[in-house]
């Protein structure tokens, strides 16, 4: 049997407030005795994730909840926010050769979660979005 | 615990090397550009951005330097990062940056690759 | 009307998990603009409340739970443990002329945070235990 | 982001400076004792600890220092804190320390000390 380790945050819109989420992988991986380049990816997925729930979402007043599920193997990474949500299947996919010579630079975090990721799932209603990432560790 | 973003820079056999320490946020994404056009500005096409104190970067961020390859595709100039975390050497190449840049495992490598 | 910011954590039982709330101080002063030396006794008083919460409340299973509740001018440091409780006016003043030649050198984390703080309150019984610590920054 | 402890020591005119990075919890106060142990076995009483890395400290980790005192008493040595953290030196001051130990800005200002 593997030893699990969860870790909740609620963070408030300020920046860079995802370094406290990020400190805490840092805490969850160093106690399971995870190589700092395993976690490293985890904490691009993190990134992603909680700055896109503080700056899209749209509401200043509501928290971004996270949980963070860690175990020897795998870590799920759950993002919440209360916002006014969005359609993924929508969003472009983004490619460099025409992001060049344009104005629009950013929309890469999705892609970065949906590749770096072992799994993803998106849920976004009119409530909010949630978005569960799952990595493997092991 | 300090990961607040600075920079500092060095013009060396005619490149310009741009090191960061901390974060690389929308905040120093910005500085970084701002950093590159002074020199772009008095003409330095050669550009080494080594990232070994920058353990943690963002998409927001590294979107910004997508203004440093643009200026240099003009000029036929020649981009290199250097002492990359695998993370985030692995977030560039999804986002395609090394087929407008290269990278190296320190800058004196970077800065012999440039006469390439 | 000044802004208050609230950022609450949820922690595992795990070595120097407290450093991901101070990490969290950190970032709510840096966005007030109180400075280093301000929040220095406030990660002083953190650090002490959260480690005894790990340390003594005896339930390895259930987390310690944080609120810091900020504003430019005062700092409310909540920690709630689910553990066995203790009776805080039982607990003998540390004086460090009786510790030197024993083998108990501990026991300096009440005082601490009795005599850095502006306020202290502490609700214990067999359910747990909850501090709050009140620190003016202004 | 990290602060895991570590520490390291140089012997400067007769003194043992140990200069500490990261979190002095558990861990780092014990270190602390056991670098302390190695020269006061080789007859070294005079001893500076500085703490300039290390910016967060606990309650536990800082109760192991009361053994190096007790251990310089019986000798009549000296015990010199430097670049302490105004938090940190309230810390030591409500806990006493500095009836036993002294405090300076620096190394320097700490070895010269030494002689009083
Ligand atoms: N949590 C969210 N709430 C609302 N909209 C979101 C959320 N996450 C992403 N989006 C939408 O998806 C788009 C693409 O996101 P992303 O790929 O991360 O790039 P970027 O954030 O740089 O635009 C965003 O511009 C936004 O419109
Ligand atoms: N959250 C808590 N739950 C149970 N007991 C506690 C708690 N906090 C403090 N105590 C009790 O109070 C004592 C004194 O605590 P403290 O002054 O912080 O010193 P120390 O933790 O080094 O013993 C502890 O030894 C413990 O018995």
């Amino acid at each position: 049997m593997s030893e699990s380790v969860e870790l909740k945050i609620s963070l408030p819109k300020i920046p860079d407030i995802e370094l406290v989420a990020l400190e805490g992988l840092q805490r969850l991986a160093s106690h399971l005795g995870i190589s700092d380049d395993k976690i490293g990816e985890a904490k691009i997925l993190a990134t992603e994730a909680i700055i896109n729930a503080l700056e899209h979402a749209g509401v200043d007043e509501l928290p971004v909840d996270i949980v963070f599920t860690m175990t020897k193997k795998r870590l799920i990474i759950f993002v919440q926010d209360y916002g006014k949500g969005f359609q993924p299947d929508s969003v472009e996919e983004p490619i460099i050769e025409k992001k060049l010579g344009t104005n629009k630079k950013r929309g890469w975090g999705l892609k970065l979660m949906r590749t770096m990721s072992d799994d993803i799932t998106i849920e976004s209603d009119e409530h909010g979005t949630k978005i569960t990432l799952i990595k493997n560790l092991a | 615990m300090s990961t607040d973003f600075h920079l500092d820079s060095v013009v060396q056999d005619d490149c310009l090397v741009i090191r960061t320490f901390g974060y690389v946020n929308n905040m120093g994404g910005k500085e970084i550009v701002k950093c590159f056009n002074e020199g772009f500005d008095h003409g330095l096409t050669k550009i080494v951005i080594n990232l070994a104190e920058s353990k943690v970067v963002n998409s927001i961020g590294i979107s910004y330097l997508l203004e440093i390859i643009e200026k240099l595709m003009d000029k036929k100039g020649k981009l290199v990062f250097t002492n990359l975390e695998p993370a985030i050497e692995k977030t560039f190449s999804i986002m395609g940056l090394f087929h407008f840049a290269e990278h190296a495992a320190t800058e004196e490598t970077a800065i012999a690759k440039m006469g390439e």
